[in-house]
């Protein structure tokens, strides 16, 4: 894949790349100026629906589609940009945002444009401060430019964008929960239906959109849906970020089409440039850790929309690959997976809330060599019990906490026994009798 | 002192004061001794507590009887309620009267005999003590009916029927001995035991003392026969309202009333205070000494059927209504009924003291009986014929 | 009315109504924590989840989900067909009842909601036996949320009724969930506690032993108490309630389901009104004067010495000369017999409605909200039956007047005789009143509390708490509501009404439903009420 | 100790006290309102306003924002707990995030973590005695790439070493960015920031907003 | 129900000649009675003389257990009320003065002569607080007597300490008795 010329990531490493000057310079706005002046909202949609975009946030739901669920007859639209990249190990809309504000702009001019939004906020984590700072900047200078504001380049398009700052809240990166949390609430994930197309923000229809999403978007409209189709794959089109990080020698987001494999991820050297100290990989994390994990015999699995499911994964994710070496305890893995979904779970749902902390509990209990095997079981059924797929959660939080931890225990469960085997004899009894 | 004795008025007047004084006394230990009879048999201890051996309980319970409250309920029928007791037990105490004691007395050993050793002599003794017994039941009677509680009312329903019942055998029974002896008067029954040629009655005639003796388990209201007190189904019977002195008076009749029996039963065919051979129990010893011994004799044989009537209360069951009926109808009746037929023919052939002929024809009857319940009662006859038969599935049974 | 399936049987529900609400009107017995009728729908607890049958999004064709559906959220729509009964529904309810007690204390033993808990009823009907959990349990603090409420947030499971209810019913926000995820809990803002006239509701929206009733705190097991149907006398409004008692006492008082009156509702006011019942300074018996000295008669003799005493009084005066006041804490039908009865004596006696307390104004909920848009309301009249006594007034006829036209009249002297009915928990007499029992030379009190009227009384009869009688209230919007009796009267009391049915000359015991039927003939309002109260939509 | 009643029913701040936020505040944090279209909305931004203006959300400021929103300080509070990123209790002048996602604890995380607590002597959301530093730990930073890493206010330190972790906390500026600064969140200029110590001097229990492991 | 393979049907046994006669069961009866006259009793003088209990799981006098503080166990649950078949159990509950407890009873009377002394409250007590003891020597001179309050209950502890009423071993163990918790239910034997 060394001749993929990167589309997104065109700019990274450019001076000034976060400067509208720079920008304009290497052929930004054009797209967003070609919308706003020549095309119908409804083009815009035909076009992205042509290309095939589907949403780089993790669900892999076609954008286009989804701008197609907007009621006919709204009065008002309003814009979400989901930048509350909470899910480890993604950095990739980091990137974006760092490196090249100015493209997400344009990518929410056209999202504006297509469905007709007034204002759109942009929602980003807290932590991110450094890429708030340049975001809102970057914004700063469109509005000065005129690029946002009213009447977008004297086409009459009005767009607001507003940076809303999260506070630390995983599940904000859920449409709904993010929704709610704009609304100045707790950021519970909504009941659905209604779709937030239908009833979103202030129960206006409303499209949440990720930021990498937006990013493809003046490209599909500069290069036009066939070149977009041309990359990849028919069903995984387009060019995509891949975050490779962990102990492989060269950590980083890269783009490529959709057609790379996991190893080709962790050892090709336009990526990773292979493991440190050349251990053995253990098992991977292709999609962010809520997808699941594959092992390092499973390193051809194809990094698209559908291949993941193949290997036990929910999908594609973020793909955002973590590399566990085979020096790693796979007990502190599990152990860190099911802390996370513990204290990122809102609380709503029971299954969630409840299930989400006794894993925890129970992974924490075996690191600390206090590991019963019937714990094993255990754990996979309360994993197995949750989650929106057997309709058992609203949101897909528990989805996400349920794959990488039935992963880590039926794919690592001979290594799991074999430690729950050598631990101090008697300890599990010793731990268990002493908490109750 | 001595002149006075031998005026038979005065003899018998102190006879009856001592007598009383006596049976009194009896009587109270026999509760003494039926509860540690029936203790002993269940391998229990029975009263100890008042007095060495608990003997001072029968004075316990009599100053206990004294002195609890004296419940008159309302709506009792007064003048009844009160008078039933009284009959009950005065009419136990007046059987006494007749009974020969201890056959006549010479009191200074001039050799003439002075007085009889018994309050009343009268020629009709045997139908006085009938009479007499049959009395008793009065009291039950009354006071069921002066209850005015169903139960008590049952109670007396049921000794009425009872009583009824069981009169005819016993009336058979004695006939037997009557119509041997050929006389009412009891001395002369006791002296017709007596004698060359005479033996005991209960040798004579045996199967007219096992229904005599029947008979008076169920005329003194004894288990098995005392079904006018079965708590189980009646709470107390006839005095399921009586309490202190009067519940006393019962109680008390009741065992008066089994003397008086024993004492009847012995005269007639136990020989009364007479023991074979034995110096000083015959006829023609009539010192002063000789009537003790003889007292003394006839009470024990006395003691021993009221061990008899507490022994078998101790050991069988109470009898269902219905046995009860069936047995005197069906059982007692019949028998006594040939027993009666067949002494007097005895006495019409000369032969009332034949001992042969009056064994043979005892035999006979145990093996009429023996047949009769071995071999030819085989079929359910009369009402219970017509029961609906049950059925029962061949694989049921095992 | 829509048509659906629910385990093969087919019944008939209303129009976009939950499938939940559906199925526990049908009589199924659904688990369900968050959801409550009178509240949004946030299904989050997960426990009423089915399987059901939804139009495919493109074919339109109906076919099974293959996953569970909240049954609480699913609207119903004709044709559906909803599966409770299925293997993949229990699963998850136990799988659901299991984790609902992972940080539970089990502490059922010292539990005031032991008995009417449904985290117990739905473990023991759903759940599993044995808990799997061998973890240490995270244990919440126990919190004074409020004067009158306590929270054991350990054993709360997350159900968020009672904030979803200090939201939308009693808008005063005063519960809020703080923390998330399995550290959240149910809190209040420090220094502003749960203190709204509504607040105890939240103890009943409460599906467990959470949220409790400092009142009712430890006082008794509630499987030793009997409930009876009955109506609030706290106001007008005519709340339905149910008086729960063990051995004549009255512990506490419920909200019953009562569509269009008070719904699942009932206002803190009410809840704890009733402590008065149990007052010893109540009047027990009663007394007749004669001069200065005072005997209590036999209630054999009652009747007779009422009607004697009146028919001597009309036999002096007059019969014009009398008036009757009827007391609206009195039941519709005592007020009637007690009309009979005077009418019977007197023709032309006066019938004065009585003395009506009211307090403030109208407390409309949620807070601030307009009257006509109010989820429930506490109103300013604080008597049960004003509107029914003024009917019985107007219906009798001849010489009516209002409480206000008969004090004066009686300061006047217009009467010389009177019996005047109060039964009020408070002070009431007005001090006119007081002045005008100079000119009664035949006084009448019926009342619960010795007052200065009392003293001046030829005759004091004993009046009953509410909770010891039978008979209906109107409220104030005209429906008659009929209550039953929920204890017995103290010792030596009888009840109101059955001393009124004496004296008014039947013979028998009183029933309200027996003269509801007596009045039927002449007050057709009377007719229908004897129904039995509503059936509970919503359990709990 | 479940069975230990927590008071709710007596205030923990004094109503009387003089306002913690003042008028600049509120009005920074009414410019919010025209953005959306509830009040409420802007809670999220007042929240971040407010922290950086007091170092922390105490309860009377809740209460404050509450009556500037128009809304319920339980509300507040509400919503306020359900984020990490809120302190109502003081924190230090220099927050300390320290990423413990599964990243960078394959890569050292733990024992960055651990050299913080031994240099500073303090564990898990807990503030140092001088009011300096306060340290928690974050899930994920999205600084995978630079793993192990950590955040001290605003300023992210890349692929930190146990070794370096003296010398890091030691440096005056370690918290000060090289992106000029946008001013949208920003406390107003009047206003300093309050550092330690809480502005109605009462310090309270642990609520916390913080959630602990 | 009672299923048909459960019935046993048994006939009136047939009579023989003799037994219908009945005289010779009555002898054999009286002959077994007689015997019993002169066999060595086997009465215990109860107040002097003082038997050891042969059964371990004798009901007798209630007692009310104290902790290991010496405060009554007792959570005024009221599960021995309810369990209670004679209805002899009368608990008046109160919040507890001790930090570790919730609720404690402030009145706890027996009526030890309504009792039936079936030991359903010792079952129900999820604490352990109430036992029966082996105590059966229960006397007084008044009926208030046998109304034990919480203070005689206590006192019965006291005296009783050493005592361990023998349980079902069935019943003990189920979650949440106390010290207990870790065993499993009963239930694969049902």
């Amino acid at each position: 894949m060394a001749d993929y010329e990167p589309v997104l990531l065109r700019n990274v490493g450019v001076d000034g790349s976060r400067t509208l000057d720079v920008y304009r310079a290497r052929g930004g706005y054009k797209a967003a100026e070609k919308v706003v002046k020549d095309m119908t909202a409804d083009d815009v949609i035909d076009e992205v629906k042509r290309a095939g975009l589907r949403g780089r946030g993790g669900a892999g739901f076609p954008a286009g589609v989804k701008w197609g669920f907007l009621p006919k007859g709204r009065k008002r639209t309003l814009l979400c940009v989901n930048a509350d990249e909470s899910e480890p190990p993604t950095f990739c809309n980091r990137v974006l945002m760092e490196h090249d504000p100015h493209q997400v702009i344009e990518g929410i001019i056209i999202a504006g444009y297509a469905t007709r939004a007034q204002i759109a906020y942009v929602y980003m984590r807290v932590e991110f401060h450094e890429q708030f700072h340049i975001m809102q900047n970057a914004i700063d200078e469109a509005y000065a430019a005129g690029l946002l504001g009213k009447n977008i380049l004297g086409s009459g398009y009005d767009l607001e964008v507003y940076v809303h700052r999260g506070a630390g809240a995983y599940v904000c990166g859920e449409e709904t929960g993010l929704i709610e949390s704009i609304e100045g609430k707790r950021g519970y994930p909504r009941i659905k239906p209604p779709f937030p197309a239908v009833e979103g923000l202030f129960r206006m229809p409303t499209v949440v959109n990720n930021v990498e999403t937006l990013a493809n978007l003046p490209h599909i409209i500069e290069r036009g849906a066939d070149w977009f189709l041309g990359i990849g794959t028919p069903s995984s089109a387009g060019p995509k970020l891949f975050c490779v990080c962990g102990p492989v020698n060269r950590p980083g987001c890269y783009e490529a089409p959709m057609t790379i494999t996991c190893e080709e991820l962790i050892m090709g050297d336009a990526f990773g440039r292979g493991m440190t100290d050349n251990l053995p990989v253990k098992a991977v994390f292709p999609g962010g850790t809520s997808m699941g994990v594959i092992t390092g015999d499973e390193l051809q699995m194809k990094m698209d929309f559908d291949d993941p499911r193949n290997f036990g994964m929910l999908g594609l994710g973020t793909a955002a690959a973590v590399v566990v070496n085979n020096k790693t305890d796979i007990r502190a893995v599990l152990r860190n997976v099911a802390r996370f979904y513990a204290l990122e779970s809102c609380g709503q749902c029971t299954q969630c809330r409840e299930g989400t902390n006794w894993m925890y509990r129970i992974a924490s209990r075996i690191e600390h060599g206090a590991g019963r095997i019937e714990d094993l079981d255990l754990i996979e059924e309360v994993a197995g019990r949750m989650g929106m797929m057997p309709g058992l959660s609203i949101c897909g939080l528990p989805d996400g906490a349920t794959f990488p931890i039935q992963g880590i225990v039926r794919k690592f469960r001979g290594e799991l026994e074999e430690h729950i085997a050598n631990q101090e004899p008697g300890k599990a009894e010793a731990v268990l009798s002493v908490l109750n | 002192m001595l002149d006075i004795l031998k005026d038979q008025f005065w003899f018998s007047a102190i006879l009856t004061v001592i007598l009383a004084v006596v049976i009194l006394g009896v009587v109270a230990y026999c509760i003494y001794f039926e509860r540690k009879i029936s203790a002993w048999m269940q391998d229990r201890v029975g009263p100890n507590r008042v007095g060495p051996l608990g003997l001072f309980q029968p004075l316990a319970d009599g100053g206990k009887f004294l002195l609890k409250e004296d419940i008159i309920p309302a709506n009792v029928d007064k003048p009844l309620f009160v008078l039933a007791p009284f009959i009950a037990f005065g009419v136990a105490m007046i059987g006494f009267a007749v009974l020969p004691w201890g056959g006549v007395v010479d009191l200074d050993g001039d050799g003439v005999v002075d007085v009889t050793a018994q309050v009343a002599d009268p020629g009709i003794g045997l139908l006085y003590l009938l009479g007499i017994g049959s009395l008793g039941i009065y009291g039950v009677v009354l006071g069921g009916w002066a209850n005015n509680n169903k139960y008590a009312f049952f109670a007396a329903i049921r000794s009425t029927a009872q009583m009824l019942s069981y009169e005819i055998p016993m009336g058979l029974a004695i006939f037997v001995v009557v119509i041997t002896v050929g006389n009412l008067r009891l001395e002369e029954i006791v002296l017709a035991q007596i004698g060359e040629g005479n033996v005991w009655h209960v040798v004579l005639h045996p199967f007219a003392f096992v229904i005599l003796l029947i008979t008076l388990f169920a005329e003194t209201n004894r288990t098995p026969f005392d079904l006018a007190e079965a708590e189980q189904e009646l709470v107390g019977g006839y005095h399921t309202e009586y309490s202190a002195l009067k519940f006393g008076m019962f109680f008390l009749g009741e065992y008066a009333h089994m003397i008086t029996g024993s004492g009847f039963i012995t005269v007639l065919f136990l020989g009364g205070w007479h023991l074979p051979g034995v110096p000083g129990l015959q006829p023609g010893d009539v010192s002063i000494w000789a009537m003790l011994f003889k007292m003394i004799v006839l009470g024990a044989k006395i003691v021993g059927f009221l061990f008899l009537f507490m022994w078998v209360r101790w050991t069988l069951p109470r009898f269902r209504f219905d046995q009860l009926m069936r047995l005197s109808w069906k059982g007692l009746l019949p028998i006594s009924m040939i027993l009666a037929a067949y002494a007097t023919t005895l006495v019409y052939l000369g032969k009332a003291t034949n001992i042969p002929w009056a064994l043979g024809g005892n035999a006979a009857i145990l093996l009429i009986v023996l047949i009769y319940n071995g071999l030819l009662r085989t079929e359910i006859t009369g009402r219970q014929a017509n029961l609906p038969e049950v059925t029962i599935p061949a694989e049921a049974r095992s | 009315m829509a048509k659906i399936t629910i385990d093969h049987r087919v019944i008939e529900c209303s129009d976009g109504i939950p499938v939940l609400q559906a199925a526990l009107d049908a009589g199924w017995d659904i688990p369900h924590y968050c959801y409550h009728p009178g509240l949004t729908v946030v299904a989050s607890c997960r426990l009423c989840l089915m399987e059901m049958q939804l139009p495919h999004p493109k074919t339109g064709e109906m076919g099974w989900v293959p996953k569970l559906l909240p049954s609480c959220q699913t609207p119903v729509r004709d044709g559906m067909v909803v599966r409770f009964d299925s293997d993949l529904v229990r699963d998850n309810q136990k799988s659901c009842m299991e984790y609902f007690l992972i940080d539970h204390p089990l502490d059922c033993p010292v539990c005031d909601q032991a008995g009417e808990c449904h985290l117990q009823d739905y473990s023991y009907k759903f759940g599993s036996a044995a808990s799997r959990m061998a973890d240490q349990k995270h244990t919440n603090p126990k919190k004074d949320i409020g004067p009158k409420t306590l929270l054991y947030s350990d054993r709360c499971v997350l159900c968020t009724r009672c904030v979803r209810f200090t939201e939308e019913v009693s808008g005063t926000h005063e519960l809020c969930s703080v923390n998330r995820g399995s550290r959240q809990e149910i809190d209040v803002f420090p220094g502003m506690p749960l203190d709204n006239p509504i607040q105890g509701n939240v103890v009943d929206v409460c599906p467990v032993g959470s949220l409790l009733d400092k009142d009712f705190l430890f006082k008794q097991r509630v499987w030793f108490l009997d409930g009876t149907p009955s109506i609030c006398p706290g106001c007008s409004a005519g709340c339905a309630i149910r008086v729960d008692q063990n051995e004549d006492v009255v512990y506490r008082l419920k909200p019953r389901f009562n569509p269009g009156v008070n719904d699942w509702w009932m206002c803190d006011e009410g809840r704890f009104g009733y402590k008065y019942v149990h007052d010893a300074k109540r009047i027990a018996a009663p007394v007749l004067r004669r001069g200065a000295d005072a005997t209590t008669p036999d209630w054999e003799a009652i009747p007779e010495i009422v009607s004697y005493r009146f028919a001597q009084h009309v036999a002096k005066h007059g019969d014009d000369k009398i008036a009757v006041v009827l007391s609206p804490m009195m039941a519709c039908e005592e007020a009637w017999l007690l009309v009979k009865f005077i009418r019977g004596v007197a023709p032309s006696a006066t019938i004065a409605t009585g003395f009506v307390p009211t307090s403030g104004e109208a407390q409309h909920f949620p807070v601030g909200c307009k009257p006509d848009e109010a989820k429930f309301t506490i109103l300013p009249e604080k008597c049960p039956n004003r509107r029914g006594v003024e009917l019985i007034t107007e219906r009798a006829g001849g010489n009516t007047c209002d409480f206000d036209a008969f004090v004066k009249q009686a300061v006047g002297g217009a009467y010389s005789g009177a019996w005047i009915v109060g039964g009020y928990p408070d002070e009431w007499v007005p001090k006119d009143l007081t002045k005008a029992t100079k000119h009664l030379k035949l006084l009448v009190m019926q009342d619960m509390f010795e007052n200065t009227l009392t003293e001046a009384a030829a005759i004091v009869l004993p009046a009953c708490a509410w909770v010891e009688r039978d008979g209906s209230f109107m409220n104030h919007t005209g429906k008659i509501q009929p209550f039953e009796r929920a204890v017995r009267v103290p010792q030596g009391a009888r009840r109101d009404g059955q001393y009124l049915f004496e004296i008014a000359g039947h013979g028998g015991l009183y029933s309200g439903e027996r003269v509801r039927e007596m009045m039927a003939e002449e007050m057709s309002e009377f007719s229908e009420v004897g129904d039995a109260p509503p059936k509970p939509v919503h359990q709990h | 100790m479940a069975w230990q009643t927590i008071n709710r029913n007596e205030p923990v701040f004094d109503a009387d006290a003089p306002p913690v936020l003042s008028e600049a505040v509120r009005e920074k944090i009414r410019s919010f309102f025209p953005r959306y279209d509830t009040k409420r909305a802007a809670l999220l931004p007042a929240l971040h306003v407010v922290q950086d203006t007091l170092g922390h959300v105490s309860w009377k400021a809740m209460a404050e924002i509450a009556e500037v929103l128009d809304i319920h300080p339980s509300d507040v509070f509400d919503t306020m707990s359900f984020y990490t990123h809120f302190w109502n209790h003081p924190k230090g002048e220099k927050t300390i995030t320290a990423c413990r996602s599964i990243t960078c604890e394959l890569l050292g995380g733990r024992e960055v973590l651990d050299a913080i607590k031994k240099h500073l002597g303090i564990d898990e959301h807990e503030t140092t005695p001088d009011g300096k530093y306060s340290l928690v730990t974050e899930e994920c930073l999205a600084g995978c790439d630079h793993s192990p890493c950590m955040l001290i206010n605003e300023k992210l330190h890349k692929r930190v070493r146990a070794a370096d972790v003296p010398a890091l906390l030691a440096a005056a500026d370690n918290d000060k960015i090289d992106i000029p600064r946008s001013t949208l969140f920003d406390a107003p200029q009047e206003s300093q920031r309050a550092g330690s110590g809480s502005a109605d001097g009462k310090t309270d229990d642990q609520v916390g907003t913080n959630v602990a492991e | 129900m009672i299923r048909d393979e459960d019935i046993i049907i048994v006939e009136t046994p047939e009579l023989s000649a003799a037994e219908r006669l009945y005289l010779p069961q009555i002898i054999g009866g009286m002959q077994t009675t007689f015997r019993h006259l002169f066999k060595k009793n086997i009465t215990v003088q109860y107040p002097e003389q003082k038997r050891e209990l042969r059964v371990e799981n004798y009901r007798g006098v209630h007692r009310l257990n104290r902790d290991e503080q010496g405060r009554v166990a007792c959570v005024a649950c009221f599960m021995c009320q309810t369990a209670c078949p004679a209805h002899c159990i009368h608990i008046v509950g109160e919040e507890s003065p001790w930090p570790d407890r919730e609720k404690y009873p402030k009145q706890f009377d027996i009526d030890e002569l309504r009792c039936i002394y079936c030991g359903m409250c010792e079952e129900a007590c999820p604490v352990d607080a109430i036992e029966l003891t082996p105590e059966y020597n229960l006397v007084s001179r008044s009926r208030q007597e046998m109304i034990f309050d919480k203070e005689k209950l206590l006192e019965v502890h006291d005296r009783t300490v050493d005592v361990k009423p023998r349980k079902n071993p069935r019943i003990t163990g189920y979650p949440g008795t106390g010290n207990r918790s870790n065993e499993q239910p009963p239930g694969d034997d049902h």
